[in-house]
């Protein structure tokens, strides 16, 4: 993959413009599942329209820093994401270790929003900055187990930038597991757990719920409202898009000779992770908030498991 | 160097001036003098010896004679490299924290001798200053001590209160302690080298001597750094010092625990090369510590206690950069030794700056609330939107969050240690990915400890009275914070320049490095442009927010209650309630009590649910330990029973005894 | 003539005291003795350095030979001289207020009355022990110094019972039987040297110079014998554990200033004593016989010490047991040798200031608090700040920590211990070290630290006579511990290479 | 001579055993003075290197004196001063005690002899073994006996075992000094008849056995 510029900044656009799609096309398969007609599939984008039009209402208690929660937490999926190989074209930023940047700006802008979410002195959004700060610390090390295994594919001290989410992403896995390493085959699994942890989906999360007691994520935003309301949607898109790339960074083997056909199927994979994640959603039930601990220990030990049958090799 | 020696002269000057002055009866006109003369000297000398620091190269080696008088050792001083970069925070904080302890002193302090306080505070600087620099066993053991026994008398400047006097004994005890090993080990590197001074031309020695120092200094400046089953006092030390004092300690004097070990190893010649568990033991105690610190930092509820562990992380960290080091260099990796060195160096650095700027702060919300427990706090941020600023930076600095200086140390750590898939040896790969993802958990629970320290001490609603209508700091006070806020962001961007700085500290030669450290530059350049690239975004987002909200109808309105329509600053999330997701998973290796009380019934009136994390370690261990070496002590003063005839008989019973070991052979 | 006055000078003005009646005349002839002795103690380690150096100087003799100081002896005869001087301006500004306290007291513990011995009997015995302590420290006849250490006995039991109530009573008797007994055990001591050597004898007074230069003609056993005895018999007056035991009691019961005295000057001149059957085994080559019993000993005091320092609620109890531990310190070094026994002579000059440093402030403490529990004396630092401030200095120079003279000391010792080679020692000498740290650091700090007692007298004056003598005492244990002068520096290597280095 | 020697030593070791036998002071003070008469007998009994008979005389008589008379004289005082002559016996089980440890000192001394290589007959025999044995009953009785005037008795009669020790040593040169150790002791025991007298008037008693309000 020649780390062409042009795609790279096509599909930088495609995620920007297409990102709000995700939720709907989730949103979409589950109504399709429990037989209704749901909303439609570019409900989001009406939404954040409006939201953008509207005013806002501010809480008292607060200060610089709830405004500065919907801020971050965009600016920073708008600065994570271009580290990325965004439909399958290494990043002109990339560099040794640009995968610890990407995590700790995420970081900071979950920082922020759970922050926003303490500055209204809610108890309600505490209880969600609190499980959020939590279970974000313990996905940690699973991401981090995962990009290790995809760095050890590939390991090579003599690969310039191996250490990279550009080289870690862009095909090789996919062209290793079809070379028999079946192991490699955990990873989609563990990264679209944390997909879901971090996205706050079901079983993790409910977004829909109408029980602020048992939200993390939802419950956080329940006082932003405007534009304030439309960027932290918009950044979740954002986010969704992001973890959604991983994923289809690992299952796409770089095999395509024309560009515009690999970003094609990288955007087809993305739109099916979101199917995938509407699926999940709709056949499967929240766990209890205490399992959540449990869950992530798995997928930790599973991402451990894969990045010593790695190393073994 | 001969700026430095100027204002290592300065601080000598200043110090028998303070001492002068503590001697006499403290009159207003003395204490004013004191007041303005004792800060004013040990800043000025802070900037003199700064300057002095980056007069010349950065990594050269400077000597200087010091005269002496001694019939033991000898003045030996050098500059270089490795102990500029650790002078680095002494001179940047102790001119930081004299001014900002120049500011809340200067009203407070009826009764008390500030001529003392200043006096101990200008002999701990310059302690510092020459241990980081002598070059001689008995002058840096005796520079250690100063420095050592001098926070001793900083700490229990408020011995009124019980809690104070207990923390300064249990400083004064660990240090002690760990100045013991040191004399063991520099005595035994005397008798390996011959001569005093021997250690510090470095040793050549047998893997089991090695070991053995190397040992005795882990120990020996393990204490003093507060590494993981050594790093009792701190917890207890750092929230009965004054918070100048505090921060002075947390971010310049452990260091020089780190240097300690540090300097150790780059003396000691091993023939075979370094043994191998060398390095690891290294990076397991760091990892050790860096758990250790932040699992308990997060069961906290004092605030300055919650720093004083997140300091036992830091240093975890930082040792981690030093095992990592280690290991590259015995496995041969340079690239990896130089990750590892030059993550610990960074790493000092920053977390001088940071972890400076926290004290201070919380220096001045003692100083407005009176007290530094979160579940008696809130809502300051609205009341000192400064000072809640200052602390936003450093919290957000100190969980390594781009584009803050933080995350540079740990950046390059996670690096290096990443590094390690390529090495061709299974077990020091999984070693170091193990370590690395204990990294990730570590930074990923400090961000959820200071989300709850910055989160509850300063948003929401104040818990109380004393919270809602805080005693405001003074523009003197908040001046001082600016410093390190400052270096926060200014070191977070100028991480290459920084990188560049500690690389030529580095215990490697330079045509080693420079393969490594061109690309890593170059890295750090990256991120510096995607952090400026973000403020740029961060910028445009405020400017389009504020443009959407300007046309559109907004009001300001209470929190929404989720239906709850009478919502109290009682309702609000606690300290205690949003450790409780962490206390779940980890409640073993916090040591967390949980006290919680509920009447019964379906609508209970009355709740209270807290929870405390005291130190097991100091409960479970220390405490019974000295407990038993008391009673032990105890029993045996049996034979000091006050009977003269027993005592007659003792002589005759060790004469006879004599005689018959004399004779019987 | 010089060297005589040592002797006669304190000897006359005692005589002279018991005469004496007005305060003043007492206070003066005082301090004439000790600057007195002070001239003349320094004038005889002049004139005998110069005679070591250079063989046209003739070396002080007197009393036919009797005296003949060598420099071992004077280190701890300057020793002497300057705490005796410390002693004695403290003691002006200390009787003066006991005189103008009621005849009848009463006992703050168990509230029983008593009186004070008359003052000039006091002042009297002080100025005789001096001349015993000269005595000791000057001749180089076994004897005489057998003679002269007895004396000290003799004339300090009174001193200790100056207070003449029920508990000074008792620790006088324990000190004088114990002593008594001890040194009788040393005369003998003294016999069996005369046994090794018999039939030959030394024909003059100088019995050192003909022991140690007859010494590979003597028999080893009776030498051996000999030194059990003396180590028995001086250890005892030394404070040598378990020999020590009537120390604590005396150094408690005894006003400050004789404890300052007994534990600064008299513990060395018993020192010496041993020190001089060391010199002869170390000639007769059973240096190591001799060295292995002082280590052991020096070992056995320090952990001694540290058992009863831990948890000792007694502050002047403390110090005497602390005084043990240094005995201790003292003799492990002289016993290990090479440059340990110029750390000794270290240890030995710096514990004398120290502890008479202490011991001084300790009766301040009492004089103020009317307690010798450390429990009930708290804030010394806000009612009398200088003492609280050389009182924690005192107990960081006590401990061996920087910028103190006992650290350069200790770590010479400790540098020799692992010089050679001898682990076991040095890890027991460091644990010890820092045992009694921890047990020493809590009371003091305790008394130093916190909130004044309510019961507390209102204030106490601090004067030039109750803390100048401990404030220059304070300097110059400091002055030791950052700067050696040469002179001091070759007096005491000296001193060192004659005591086996 | 050496008979008469013989019986001489054989006395001291009798009045050894006596002392730790006896229950009351009064006989005991006659028994230390009869030992200083001893003294003085083989004083001028035992062969010495290099002292000359006036020498000798001298030293004895000045330990009849001190020893014979000056001693029991200042010892009675004290005794009639505290009032304890009539009523001075002491019911102790201790003193079986103290014949054996008496019996082991003798044998402990005997051993000692014989690992000690004696030089040209410094001694005379049984004079080093009886001479220990004395200083050790001595000690014997100073850890025995409660009453601080029994204690001083013991110290005195440790006292002359160490001056027999030094007997055969003597010489011209050395009398001053064996006069200022005897001139010491005598100091000695009368600082302690001082403190004693100050013992009773305090306690009441001179059981030093109740001495036990300093201890840790």
């Amino acid at each position: 993959m020649m780390p062409t510029a042009l795609p790279f900044w096509c599909s930088f656009a495609l995620a920007l413009c297409a990102a709000p799609l995700l939720p709907g096309i989730i949103n979409r398969v589950k109504a399709k599942f429990a037989g209704r007609q749901g909303k439609p599939v570019l409900q989001l984008y009406y939404d954040l329209a409006k939201l953008l039009r509207k005013g806002a209402v501010i809480s008292t208690s607060t200060t610089w820093v709830f405004a500065a929660g919907p801020v971050l937490s965009l600016a920073t999926v708008f600065v994570a994401l271009p580290l990325l190989p965004l439909g399958g074209f290494a990043s002109p930023f990339a560099f040794q270790g640009d995968f610890l940047l990407a995590a700790y700006v995420l970081g900071l802008g979950r920082f922020f929003l759970i922050l926003a979410a303490l500055d209204t002195g809610s108890a309600f959004e505490g209880m969600g900055a609190s499980r959020e700060a939590a279970y974000a610390a313990l996905a940690e090390p699973a991401l981090f187990l995962c990009f290790l295994t995809l760095a050890g594919l590939g390991a090579d001290e003599h690969i310039a930038l191996h250490l990279s989410l550009s080289t870690m992403f862009t095909g090789t896995p996919s062209l290793a597991w079809l070379e028999a390493r079946p192991e490699v085959l955990l990873l989609p699994l563990v990264l679209f757990l944390l997909l879901l942890v971090e996205n706050c989906r079901i079983p993790i999360d409910d977004p829909n719920t109408h029980l602020e007691l048992t939200m993390i994520h939802e419950v956080m935003v329940l006082d932003h409202s405007g534009p304030d309301l439309a960027f932290i949607h918009y950044a979740a898109a954002l986010k969704l898009w992001f973890f959604s790339a991983l994923l289809a960074g690992i299952v796409v083997p770089a095999i395509f000779s024309n560009p515009w056909v690999q970003l094609a199927v990288n955007s087809a994979a993305i739109a099916a992770v979101a199917v995938l994640v509407g699926v999940t959603e709709s056949i499967m039930a929240r766990v209890r908030l205490p399992r959540i601990a449990q869950l992530l220990g798995g997928a930790g030990a599973l991402a451990a498991l894969a990045l010593m049958l790695t190393l073994i090799r | 160097m001969e700026l430095f020696l100027v204002a290592l002269a300065l601080l000598v000057l200043t110090a028998s001036f303070l001492a002068a002055a503590s001697l006499v009866p403290q009159v207003p006109s003395i204490r004013l003098c004191v007041h303005i003369a004792g800060p004013a000297g040990i800043i000025l000398a802070c900037a003199l010896g700064m300057a002095g620091l980056f007069h010349g190269s950065w990594g050269a080696v400077v000597p200087w004679q010091a005269p002496w008088g001694l019939p033991l050792g000898g003045g030996a001083l050098a500059l270089d490299g490795l102990s500029r970069c650790f002078l680095l925070p002494v001179f940047g904080l102790g001119a930081v924290c004299a001014f900002s302890g120049a500011a809340s002193l200067f009203h407070h302090d009826i009764g008390h001798n500030i001529a003392a306080h200043w006096f101990f505070y200008t002999l701990l600087v310059l302690a510092l200053a020459l241990v980081l620099t002598a070059r001689d066993s008995v002058f840096f053991l005796i520079s250690w001590e100063l420095m050592s026994l001098s926070p001793f008398f900083l700490i229990e400047f408020d011995d009124h209160e019980a809690s104070v006097r207990e923390a300064s004994w249990v400083y004064l005890v660990a240090a002690h302690l760990g100045a013991v090993v040191l004399l063991g080990f520099f005595a035994l590197a005397w008798h390996m080298g011959g001569s005093s001074s021997a250690l510090f031309a470095g040793l050549s020695l047998s893997p089991a001597m090695g070991s053995a120092l190397f040992v005795l200094a882990l120990v020996g400046f393990g204490a003093k750094a507060g590494l993981a089953p050594m790093h009792i006092w701190l917890p207890e030390a750092h929230p009965a010092a004054p918070s100048h004092v505090s921060a002075l300690l947390s971010g310049a004097m452990i260091n020089a625990g780190l240097y300690g070990i540090f300097r150790t190893y780059t003396l000691l010649d091993i023939q075979g090369g370094t043994p191998a568990w060398w390095g690891w033991c290294l990076l397991l105690l760091g990892l050790g510590s860096a758990l250790t610190g932040i699992i308990k930092a997060s069961g906290q509820s004092n605030l300055k206690r919650l720093l004083a562990y997140s300091s036992v992380e830091n240093m975890g960290i930082m040792l981690m950069g030093l095992g990592t080091g280690l290991i590259g260099m015995q496995t041969g990796h340079m690239g990896i030794a130089t990750l590892g060195f030059a993550a610990c160096l960074i790493h000092m650095i920053n977390h001088a700056a940071f972890k400076g700027l926290l004290f201070l702060c919380a220096g001045e919300i003692l100083h407005a609330v009176q007290t530094v427990r979160l579940d008696l706090l809130g809502g300051l941020q609205q009341r000192m939107p400064l000072l809640g600023a200052a602390f936003a930076v450093g919290a957000a600095a100190i969980i390594c969050l781009p584009p803050l200086n933080g995350f540079a140390g740990e950046f390059v750590l996670a690096l290096g240690l990443a590094t390690g898939v390529t090495l061709p040896q299974m077990e020091i790969q999984l070693g170091l990915l193990a370590a690395l993802t204990g990294l990730a958990l570590v930074s990923g629970l400090a961000a959820a400890t200071f989300a709850k320290a910055y989160g509850i001490a300063f948003l929401g609603e104040p818990r109380t009275r004393l919270a809602a209508n805080p005693h405001l700091p003074t523009a003197y006070n908040l001046v001082p914070l600016a410093f390190p806020a400052a270096a926060c962001l200014g070191l977070g961007l100028a991480a290459p320049q920084l990188f560049a700085l500690v690389a030529q500290a580095l215990p490697l030669p330079q045509e080693v490095l420079a393969p490594h450290t061109a690309p890593l530059r170059a890295s750090l350049h990256t991120v510096v442009l995607v952090g400026l690239a973000g403020m740029g975004i961060v910028a445009l987002l405020v400017l389009w927010r504020r443009h959407l909200l300007r046309g559109a109808y907004s009001q300001k309105n209470s929190t929404w209650g989720c239906g709850f329509q009478k919502g109290t600053a009682r309702i609000q999330y606690t300290d205690a309630s949003f450790t409780d997701p962490q206390t779940e998973v980890f409640s073993r290796l916090m040591g967390v009590q949980v006290q919680s009380s509920m009447d019964k019934g379906y609508f209970p009136a009355h709740a209270s649910y807290s929870i405390e994390a005291p130190d097991r370690l100091r409960l479970r261990l220390y405490a019974p330990l000295f407990d038993a070496v008391r009673r032990l002590c105890d029993a045996c003063k049996i034979i000091q029973s006050g009977r003269i005839h027993l005592y007659i008989l003792y002589m005759l019973a060790t004469l006879v005894a004599l005689l018959l070991w004399g004779f019987a052979a | 003539m010089v060297l005589l006055l040592l002797l006669l000078l304190p000897l006359a003005g005692g005589t002279a005291m018991l005469f004496a009646s007005s305060f003043t005349l007492r206070a003066l002839l005082l301090m004439a003795v000790a600057l007195g002795h002070n001239i003349c103690s320094l004038l005889t380690t002049r004139q005998t350095l110069l005679a070591a150096g250079d063989p046209a100087h003739a070396a002080p003799v007197a009393l036919g030979g009797v005296l003949c100081p060598d420099v071992l002896g004077l280190v701890f005869l300057c020793l002497a001289s300057a705490l005796f001087t410390a002693a004695s301006c403290y003691a002006i500004g200390y009787l003066r207020d006991e005189d103008a306290k009621a005849p009848v007291r009463r006992h703050f513990q168990d509230g029983s009355s008593f009186t004070n011995a008359p003052q000039q009997r006091f002042l009297a015995c002080l100025c005789f022990f001096l001349a015993a302590m000269s005595l000791v420290t000057t001749t180089q006849h076994l004897g005489a110094l057998w003679v002269g250490i007895e004396v000290t006995t003799l004339t300090s039991a009174p001193l200790i019972y100056f207070h003449r109530h029920k508990e000074a009573l008792e620790a006088t008797w324990k000190y004088l039987m114990i002593c008594s007994v001890g040194i009788a055990l040393a005369l003998l001591g003294n016999v069996l040297f005369s046994i090794a050597f018999y039939p030959e004898a030394p024909q003059d007074h100088n019995q050192m110079l003909y022991y140690i230069s007859h010494a590979t003609k003597a028999q080893p056993a009776w030498l051996k014998a000999a030194f059990i005895f003396l180590l028995v018999g001086f250890g005892t007056k030394m404070g040598l554990a378990p020999l020590h035991n009537w120390l604590p009691d005396a150094h408690s019961q005894a006003p400050s200033l004789v404890s300052a005295l007994l534990s600064g000057a008299l513990l060395n001149c018993a020192f010496l004593g041993i020190l001089r059957g060391h010199q002869v085994l170390n000639a007769a080559g059973l240096g190591e016989f001799s060295s292995g019993l002082l280590v052991f000993f020096g070992l056995l005091s320090m952990l001694t010490a540290a058992l009863f320092i831990v948890g000792q609620g007694h502050y002047k109890r403390l110090l005497a047991y602390s005084s043990v531990e240094h005995m201790g310190i003292l003799a492990l070094g002289v016993g290990l040798g090479g440059a340990a026994v110029y750390g000794a002579m270290l240890h030995a000059v710096c514990h004398s200031l120290t502890k008479c440093m202490l011991f001084l402030l300790a009766g301040n403490v009492l004089t103020h608090y009317h307690t010798l529990s450390s429990y009930d004396v708290r804030g010394m630092r806000w009612t009398m700040p200088i003492t609280a401030c050389l009182w924690a200095g005192g107990f960081l120079a006590i401990t061996g920590s920087p910028p103190f003279g006992l650290f350069v000391s200790e770590f010479s010792i400790l540098q020799h211990i692992f010089t050679t080679e001898r682990y076991f020692v040095g890890a027991a000498y460091l644990v010890l070290l820092a045992v009694i740290f921890v047990g020493m650091s809590i009371p003091f700090l305790r008394m130093v630290q916190g909130v004044t007692p309510p019961a507390t007298p209102p204030a106490f004056k601090e004067t030039v006579f109750n803390v100048g003598p401990c404030a220059v005492l304070g300097l110059l244990i400091v002055t030791l511990g950052l700067y050696m002068p040469p002179w001091l520096d070759s007096f005491l290597r000296q001193a060192a290479h004659l005591a086996g280095e | 001579m050496a008979t008469v020697l013989q019986i001489a030593i054989i006395l001291l070791l009798l009045g050894n055993f006596a002392m730790l036998t006896a229950n009351r002071l009064e006989p005991r003070i006659r028994l230390v003075s009869f030992q200083g008469a001893l003294l003085a007998a083989l004083l001028l009994l035992v062969p010495q290197q290099g002292a000359n008979l006036m020498h000798n005389l001298l030293l004895a008589g000045a330990i009849v004196l001190i020893k014979v008379i000056g001693f029991p004289l200042l010892l009675h005082r004290t005794l009639h001063k505290v009032g304890l002559a009539s009523h001075s016996a002491v019911r102790g089980s201790g003193h079986k005690y103290a014949v054996i440890s008496g019996m082991c000192c003798l044998i402990f001394a005997l051993w000692l002899e014989t690992r000690l290589p004696f030089a040209q007959e410094i001694y005379p025999p049984l004079f080093f073994p009886a001479a220990l044995a004395t200083l050790f009953s001595g000690l014997i009785m100073v850890v025995g006996r409660m009453r601080a005037l029994g204690q001083v008795l013991g110290y005195l009669v440790a006292e002359n075992g160490i001056f027999l020790l030094s007997m055969p040593l003597m010489m011209e040169s050395s009398t001053w000094f064996e006069l200022s150790l005897l001139l010491d002791v005598f100091v000695a025991v009368f600082v302690m008849g001082i403190a004693i007298n100050y013992i009773s008037e305090t306690f009441e008693s001179i059981d030093v056995g109740r001495f036990c309000s300093l201890r840790d």
